[in-house]
């Protein structure tokens, strides 16, 4: 029905676009609570900026089920694709287009920033005509990183990202936040500009004819090219998604920001970047014995000290932040070992990883509306005033530290066993990791909620309202529902992790000695 | 070189005669008897001068540019002491070793060397000024300079014109195109007319002697001089006057040259021609020497203002106007057909009275000519006086008196005044 | 000939350079700008005898410029002395970072 | 061309003999007999008051100014001066005379607008007030 | 005897430098009878510098019109192939009169605050332009010069035009002097270059050298003391010194006029001097100017990243933007022309539209303003802020939100790794000063953004001139920046098509094939 309507000839632009557009009219038609409730100056007309902002994430969310309905199952290569004549002389077309690796993704973020905005709705009480724009934009950013198939496309997107997040967590952060948003920036930018460099030498290499990624795959490279622009992508990358020892501005800006941005930063674009571009498009670098070695190396100890750092927090904020740098490197690993089992887990960990943390960092941000910390000296013994909430934080962190039945458990359980088949060390090193995360999973857990309520404040404290009741419900129905049923999303992403694998070994750079994968499992 | 030599000694001869000369002519003009006791008729008197100069003691001023006053002197006296070499003073002496030009140093640029050189001869004077010390000098040095370097522009535009028909800097060729063609200065009279009023200002001559204006500034830039220094000076003025009175009659009056016959101008070249045409060239520059004089005794001095802005606002105009003027009349004449010759300097004189009449009628408006007293019709008068209120209530103004105090003139950067 | 007038074209240009660097006076300075372009108006007239007319030309337009320069040097070097009393550089100190 | 200009040199060099025998033999035939009264600056008389070198009418550095740059257009138009019969014939003259017909405006075109331009300077510096003095 | 040079090849060939100077000179005109000072009507006589402002932005755009004209006939050049015609003069020529006319808006908003300019401040400024077309044409080191000094006197005089402030008169004087040292420099390499190869065409310069087996140390010495020049032209380090202090002193619409439009010329001419005329010495050249443009790039994003001086601060970024243009001269050939060409669009819009908005937050007065003058913008002035944004990321070379300043990094990396000699190593230097330049120009994003108004600051108003410059330049940006195709194609064209007198002894790009024979 769907099909029939040729709505995949314009759901991805629309999609793409459409966030810009709503930021323009959220910034000019919305209306500011604040002036409001100061009274400083007569409500100016038109409707809440924020119910605004929601409902045009609203749509961007239809468009995402839209897309999830016309993706076929079976199908190959890139669906929904769409070819916008661009830049003619660079060779670049506004190229979009979804696989089974993206797919999730899309529909990952699509979903995940309007509950975000729905869980936090107080979070954010000043100026939110420009925070609704910037949130759409950002959106509009995230979603591009995933449907766009060429590569000036991408980076545009990639950094598109940049600025909205780096005004949301510097002025709706907590006081004095604009230097931990500037130090992101910063560092993501080194990384991506670099990155620019090996696009542009990419082309080059590739006859300058092209900016696509199909065309690029086809490039062949000497391996010393392919080895620097495959180190240039994956500082892009690596910074991004926080790998260790990229990881230090992570904490700090997710735990200063306001909720949605926390949530957005959360999201693991970078890694959903280095499947899709840095190891196709340079594999022989990306499987070269060293790299390699190192890059799993620097994983499992991003899965193990991120871990370890975790449990040493006193935050509930930072906690997260620490376990999403945790959950990174399992990524990674899954990634690297290049298994259509860990491939697969690393897609789902992307995923999960994403729900969760956005469950865990609405919490927090609950948490902070009601008491303006997520210190956890400040806590205790909420279970009992909060049972909602409760309910919710025991979920979601059952699902971070991967307990069989939450989504969490098959993404970790896929890159475990995929990695142990080739590197059974990493593997247990890594499961270790899986441990520590059960520490301080279930010690934030009872730190929060099952102590003594030493604190005043925490007796009276209202438990979630309708509208939280409503996003927590959602995320842990889908934490629960993915948990027990991955199926959905691993069906899709079978045959591009396939398709992943296969390019990898077989296409024009393929690496000459093959990392011993065997496809037939 | 002997011609070094030998016209070096007339020509210093010559000044010396010229002091004399130009007191004898003052007396004369004011009916008196003039310098009588040295020697018959007074003849002696540069000689006890120079002796007097030699013997006088000099004082020395508690300055602090000790060598730049006694340098600057110097500075005024080598530049008129160069300027003349050029000048051709005669048809070539044919000599057992050929042609010899007659002229000291017969270069090619001739035109160009005395515009260079005799530019240079304002630093002797600014230097003196600002040596000596003394409020006087200072501001007649930078009178003189301010001056000189005013009237070096209208000077040189107005010998534009003779350099369109002559085509060349040589003052050689500027006298053989004169031949041909007829004097300059009936061809190009208004250019003439400006050049001499501009050599007047060149030599601070009267009526522009106001860098030495004596009512004003005692002796102008010279006032602390005395003895030889002091009349370095005066040489030197006096042999800028010599050297302007020649480029004159060089540049508008055919120089050497004979009017009315081709004689003097083709070879064979004899001693004769030689002489002849030199007696030519002496009568000719006797002449500007004494309208020099005459003029001196006759006008009386200009004030500064009317000074600079006869020399800025009048004659560039005018010299730049009849520049192009010239130009266009000779492409014109040339289109015409009408060959180099008298005719072509009959028609220019057509022009010239034109615009002579032109100039008078329309520019003069009776500032030039006569006096303006003489013209005053009632109307104006009270015009004049109206604008004078005004311009003391301005100065009143300024001084914080007036209320309305308007700032100073912007656009200008105006600072300080005397 | 020619080796001899680029010679001493050199050596006014490095006094014109060494003057710039080491003197602080406005009125100097501005005359070692001069000297520079006077020295190099001497280059051009002495390279004019190997090559013709051409530097010539550049000469009298490198004149030009340095007159307009001077004009306009005066009135800055006059507006500076105004402003601040000195013509010595190092006493102006309106603009620091 | 050296010897074209060594009479002016050797000239030069005779005048500057000259004058610098003239301060010479003034200096050695005279005796300096000076008095605190004597060497002070003359000013008809009066004690002088100050420095002679104060400041003057910013009036003087405006003429050097346009002294400078008018200068420099006489510079230009000599040379136009002397080559504007060659300037106005559009082939190379004949016995200096350009062959009928063949007149150019070149010449003439350039200078107008060479002149016009400084016109415009000028005019701009006589509205300004530069050329009064007052 | 005007040989074979008719004056009307002439009058084509010049036919927009002569409106231009034209026009400015009936605007002097028009400024000499306008009453200023003491005299009757002065008040009046303060509108009419906006007046004349007014008529020099249409004046521009018929100078525009013409040379789009002259452009569309394919105009050559003087047949002596002294003047280029080729498309990198126009295509110079239209980004100068941009910058001409959005400079002389900002002049107009400036002086409605501070009423400090006179009126014949607009005529100074297009007969600056009149200077830098000239360079855009030049083609003979005699026009260099007469270009650099036409443009050079008469930006002397507006660094310093505002004779009321200290600050514009210490500006003035020491832009004048380093500026008159620099011709200096210059001049001595065009005398040197004149004595080695007999002529000052850069087509006679070219052939001469292409035809040595070895360059004379006198050629060399004088292609040194030409690049010192240049180098102080275009503020490169370490000829840098004089950039920050005149910025800061002069008038800000005269400081936007100085480090776009000014740099823009001096880039052209730079370019045409290099690529044109020495590269068949470019082997010789090339190290020397890859140093320059490597630490031009270091030191001025270094020290940019401690001023508090948003003029400042803008000073050394423009000096850092000197680095990335040397980026594409050093490349050489079409591309990095090209490049080169759209990188000053775009940095003149965001260049003026960032002054414009420090214009409006200086409010007139005599001093350049700081990081606590735009702090705290957001909140009163939300689009200002916003625009401001726009225009520092454009200088960052930010995607999107930057708009055309992405692409203009973008073609010039493409340029430098296309070459045929890739500059990898310059490239990536340039992204990472690209990148340090981030962490200044974010410090005054977060200053408007994150930090509180302090009390008692004005809230910025302004003109509409002013503000619709300022949206014009960043609303340009932005669509530029996500469709550069037009401005490319136009910059394309510009270093594609070229004159009949176009110099065929040097094709570019095989300049380097010539030369790479030639013994060091």
């Amino acid at each position: 029905m769907l099909l029939s309507l040729g709505i995949d000839r314009w759901v991805l632009p629309a999609m793409l676009l459409w966030p810009v557009l709503a930021a323009v009219l959220v910034r000019i038609g919305g209306r500011d609570v604040s002036r409001d409730d100061a009274g400083n100056e007569a409500p100016s007309g038109g409707p809440d900026a924020r119910v605004l902002t929601l409902a045009a994430l609203a749509v961007e969310a239809l468009l995402a089920v839209a897309v999830w309905g016309v993706f076929d199952v079976d199908g190959r290569g890139w669906q929904a694709r769409v070819d916008i004549p661009w830049l003619a002389d660079l060779g670049a077309t506004l190229s979009l287009g979804v696989d089974g690796l993206s797919l999730p993704m899309v529909v990952l973020t699509a979903f995940v920033v309007p509950l975000a905005l729905l869980g936090s709705w107080n979070n954010v009480r000043v100026r939110t005509p420009a925070f609704g724009a910037l949130l759409l934009l950002l959106t509009s950013g995230l979603v591009g990183v995933f449907i766009t198939l060429d590569l000036l496309a991408f980076y545009l997107a990639w950094e598109l990202m940049l600025i909205p997040t780096y005004l949301l967590v510097g002025v709706w952060g907590a006081a004095g936040t604009s230097r931990a948003s500037l130090r992101y920036v910063l560092f993501t930018l080194v990384g991506s500009l670099l990155m620019l460099v090996a696009i542009i030498a990419l082309w080059n290499a590739g006859g300058g004819t092209s900016l696509h990624i199909d065309h690029l795959l086809q490039v062949a490279l000497s391996p010393r090219a392919q080895l620097w622009m495959f180190l240039a992508f994956f500082a892009a990358f690596a910074v991004k998604s926080a790998l260790v020892p990229f990881h230090t501005w992570l904490p700090d800006a997710q735990s200063a920001a306001p909720t949605v941005a926390a949530v957005t930063l959360g999201l693991k674009v970078g890694a959903y970047a280095i499947l899709r571009f840095a190891i196709p498009l340079f594999p022989a670098a990306a499987m070269d014995y060293t790299v390699r070695s190192t890059i799993l190396v620097l994983s499992v100890i991003a899965v193990v000290y991120g871990a370890l750092v975790a449990m040493a927090q006193r935050d509930f904020k930072r906690v997260i932040s620490y376990s999403s740098v945790s959950h990174l490197g399992l990524i990674m690993l899954g990634s690297f070992v290049l298994t259509p089992q860990s491939v697969q887990g690393a897609v789902m960990s992307i995923v999960s990883s994403g729900i969760a943390t956005t469950a865990l960092f609405l919490l927090a941000g609950m948490l902070e509306d009601r008491r303006a910390t997520t210190a956890f000296s400040a806590f205790g013994g909420l279970a009992k005033v909060l049972p909602w909430f409760s309910v919710a934080l025991i979920v979601s962190m059952l699902s971070t530290v991967a307990l069989p039945g939450t989504i969490g458990f098959v993404g970790e359980f896929l890159v475990l066993i995929g990695t142990y088949a080739e590197f059974p060390v990493l593997a247990v090193i890594a499961t270790s990791g899986v441990i520590f995360a059960a520490v301080y999973g279930l010690r934030a857990v009872q730190q929060l909620l099952f102590e003594k309520v030493d604190t005043e404040a925490n007796g009276a404290l209202p438990d979630l309202s309708g509208r939280e009741r409503f996003v927590m419900v959602t995320l842990v129905a889908a934490m629960v529902y993915l948990g027990v049923a991955p199926h959905a999303i691993l069906q899709r992403a079978d045959r591009a992790s396939q398709a992943l694998i296969e390019s990898v070994r077989f296409g024009p750079n393929a690496p000459t000695t093959l990392p011993p994968v065997s496809l037939s499992r | 070189m002997v011609k070094i030599l030998v016209v070096f000694g007339v020509w210093m001869l010559t000044v010396a005669m010229l002091t004399l000369v130009e007191r004898k002519l003052a007396a004369w003009f004011q009916d008196r008897r003039g310098p009588n006791r040295a020697g018959p008729g007074g003849i002696l008197q540069p000689v006890a001068d120079g002796i007097k100069n030699f013997m006088k003691e000099e004082t020395n001023p508690p300055f602090a540019d000790r060598w730049l006053f006694i340098i600057a002197p110097a500075l005024a006296f080598i530049p008129a002491m160069l300027t003349w070499a050029v000048i051709p003073l005669a048809a070539p002496l044919p000599t057992p070793w050929g042609l010899i030009d007659m002229a000291v140093a017969p270069v090619p640029v001739g035109f160009l060397f005395v515009l260079a050189i005799s530019s240079l001869g304002v630093y002797g004077m600014v230097l003196a000024g600002w040596s000596s010390n003394n409020k006087y000098a200072l501001l007649g040095g930078l009178r003189s300079s301010a001056q000189m370097v005013s009237y070096e522009i209208a000077m040189g535009m107005s010998t534009i014109p003779v350099l369109l028909l002559a085509g060349n800097v040589s003052l050689n060729t500027i006298v053989q195109q004169q031949a041909g063609m007829g004097w300059n200065v009936f061809s190009l009279t208004i250019a003439w007319f400006t050049f001499l009023v501009a050599a007047f200002a060149e030599t601070n001559r009267l009526p522009f002697d106001l860098p030495e204006a004596e009512s004003e500034l005692v002796a102008g830039y010279h006032t602390e001089y005395s003895g030889m220094k002091f009349s370095m000076f005066f040489i030197a003025e006096y042999s800028n006057m010599i050297t302007v009175s020649a480029l004159t009659a060089t540049m508008f009056f055919g120089g050497w040259d004979l009017p009315f016959t081709q004689w003097d101008n083709v070879a064979p070249f004899t001693v004769l021609k030689t002489l002849v045409t030199l007696i030519a060239f002496a009568l000719k520059t006797g002449f500007f020497i004494f309208v020099f004089m005459w003029v001196r005794w006759t006008l009386p001095r200009f004030r500064y203002d009317q000074l600079m802005s006869l020399g800025w606002s009048i004659m560039l105009p005018v010299a730049l106007a009849y520049i192009v003027i010239i130009a266009v009349a000779s492409l014109g004449l040339d289109a015409l057909g009408v060959t180099r010759g008298p005719l072509f300097t009959l028609a220019l004189l057509g022009l010239n009275v034109v615009l002579i009449a032109i100039l008078l009628t329309w520019l003069d408006r009776g500032k030039l000519i006569s006096p303006a007293s003489a013209r005053v019709a009632p109307t104006d008068l009270e015009r004049l006086r109206a604008r004078g209120l005004d311009l003391s209530r301005r100065k009143l103004a300024a001084q914080g008196v007036l209320p309305d105090a308007a700032n100073t003139a912007a656009g200008v950067i105006s600072e300080g005044g005397n | 000939m020619i080796t001899e007038a680029l010679i001493v074209s050199a050596i006014l240009f490095a006094i014109g350079v060494v003057g710039v660097l080491t003197r602080r006076n406005a009125i100097i300075l501005f005359m070692c700008a001069e000297l520079m372009l006077n020295a190099v108006n001497l280059s051009f007239v002495a390279f004019s005898r190997l090559h013709g007319v051409t530097g010539h030309v550049f000469v009298i337009m490198v004149m030009t410029v340095a007159a307009a320069e001077a004009a306009l040097g005066l009135a800055i070097v006059i507006a500076i002395y105004r402003h601040f009393g000195t013509v010595d550089l190092s006493n102006l100190r309106t603009l620091r970072g | 061309m050296l010897r074209t200009f060594l009479p002016v040199l050797l000239l030069l060099g005779f005048v500057v003999l000259n004058a610098v025998l003239i301060l010479g033999i003034s200096h050695m035939t005279i005796k300096a007999q000076p008095t605190p009264v004597k060497s002070i600056p003359y000013e008809s008389g009066i004690t002088p008051l100050g420095d002679a070198r104060e400041r003057f009418s910013v009036k003087f550095y405006l003429v050097a100014m346009l002294f400078i740059v008018f200068d420099i257009e006489t510079v230009f138009m000599i040379p136009w001066g002397v080559y504007y019969r060659q300037l106005s014939c559009a082939v190379p003259m004949v016995n200096g005379v350009c062959p009928a017909g063949q007149l150019s405006f070149f010449g003439l075109g350039e200078m107008l607008v060479f002149v016009a331009i400084l016109v415009v300077g000028f005019v701009y510096v006589w509205k300004k007030g530069a050329l009064t003095w007052d | 005897m005007p040989d074979a040079m008719s004056a009307g090849a002439i009058l084509r060939a010049l036919l927009p430098e002569m409106l231009l100077s034209g026009g400015a000179m009936l605007l002097l005109l028009a400024s000499v009878w306008t009453p200023q000072g003491n005299q009757p009507g002065a008040a009046e006589g303060a509108e009419r510098t906006s007046v004349l402002a007014r008529f020099g932005v249409i004046l521009c755009l018929v100078v525009g019109l013409a040379v789009v004209i002259a452009w569309g006939d394919g105009a050559a050049g003087t047949p002596d192939g002294r003047v280029a015609g080729d498309g990198f003069r126009w295509a110079v020529d239209l980004v100068i009169l941009l910058g001409t006319a959005l400079a002389l808006m900002l002049l107009e908003a400036e002086h409605q605050r501070s009423a400090a300019f006179g009126p014949e401040v607009p005529s100074l400024m297009l007969l600056a332009s009149t200077g830098m077309m000239v360079l855009a044409g030049a083609r003979d080191l005699m026009f260099v010069f007469l270009g650099v000094e036409l443009m050079s006197l008469a930006v002397y005089v507006l660094a310093g035009v505002n004779r009321r402030s200290a600050r514009s008169a210490e500006a003035a004087v020491k832009y004048f002097l380093l500026g008159a040292i620099s011709s200096g420099f210059l001049l001595y390499g065009m005398a040197l270059l004149f004595g080695a190869t007999g002529s000052t065409r850069l087509q006679d310069i070219t052939e001469w050298a292409a035809a040595q087996a070895t360059l004379s140390p006198l050629f060399m010495s004088g292609v040194a003391l030409l690049l010192v020049g240049l180098a102080f032209k275009v503020a490169a380090a370490p000829f840098h010194l004089w950039t920050p202090d005149v910025y800061d002193g002069a008038p800000l619409p005269v400081t936007a006029f100085m480090s776009a439009t000014v740099k823009t010329a001096a880039f052209a001419v730079f370019a045409r001097i290099m690529i044109e005329g020495l590269a068949v010495a470019a082997p010789r050249w090339h190290m020397g100017l890859w140093w320059l443009a490597a630490v031009t790039m270091v030191v001025g994003n270094v020290f940019a990243l401690s001023q508090r001086n948003l003029v400042r601060m803008l000073a050394y970024s423009s000096i850092a933007h000197a680095g990335y243009l040397l980026v594409s001269i050093i490349v050489g050939d079409a591309a990095g022309t090209s490049a080169l060409i759209f990188y000053v669009v775009s940095y003149t819009l965001a260049t003026m539209g960032a002054f414009g908005v420090l214009i409006t937050i200086n409010g007139g007065r005599d001093r350049a303003p700081t990081l606590d003058d735009i702090a705290g913008l957001w909140l009163v002035r939300p689009w200002l802020a916003i625009a401001m944004t726009v225009f520092l990321l454009a200088f960052m070379g930010m995607p999107v939100l930057g708009g055309m300043g992405f692409f203009a990094k973008w073609y010039i990396l493409q340029a430098a790794l296309q070459a045929p000699a890739p500059q990898t190593i310059l490239a990536v230097v340039l992204v990472i000063a690209s990148a340090v330049s981030a962490a200044y120009y974010l410090a005054v994003v977060s200053a408007m953004f994150m930090r509180p108004r302090p009390e008692g600051q004005p809230v910025p108003s302004t003109t509409p001139l002013n503000q619709s410059l300022i949206a014009t330049a960043a609303v340009a940006l932005l669509v530029f920046g996500l469709y550069p195709t037009p401005i490319m194609e136009l910059a394309r064209r510009a270093t594609t098509t070229t004159s009949p007198t176009s110099n065929p002894a040097a094709p570019r790009g095989e300049v380097r094939l010539q030369t790479a024979s030639v013994p060091r």
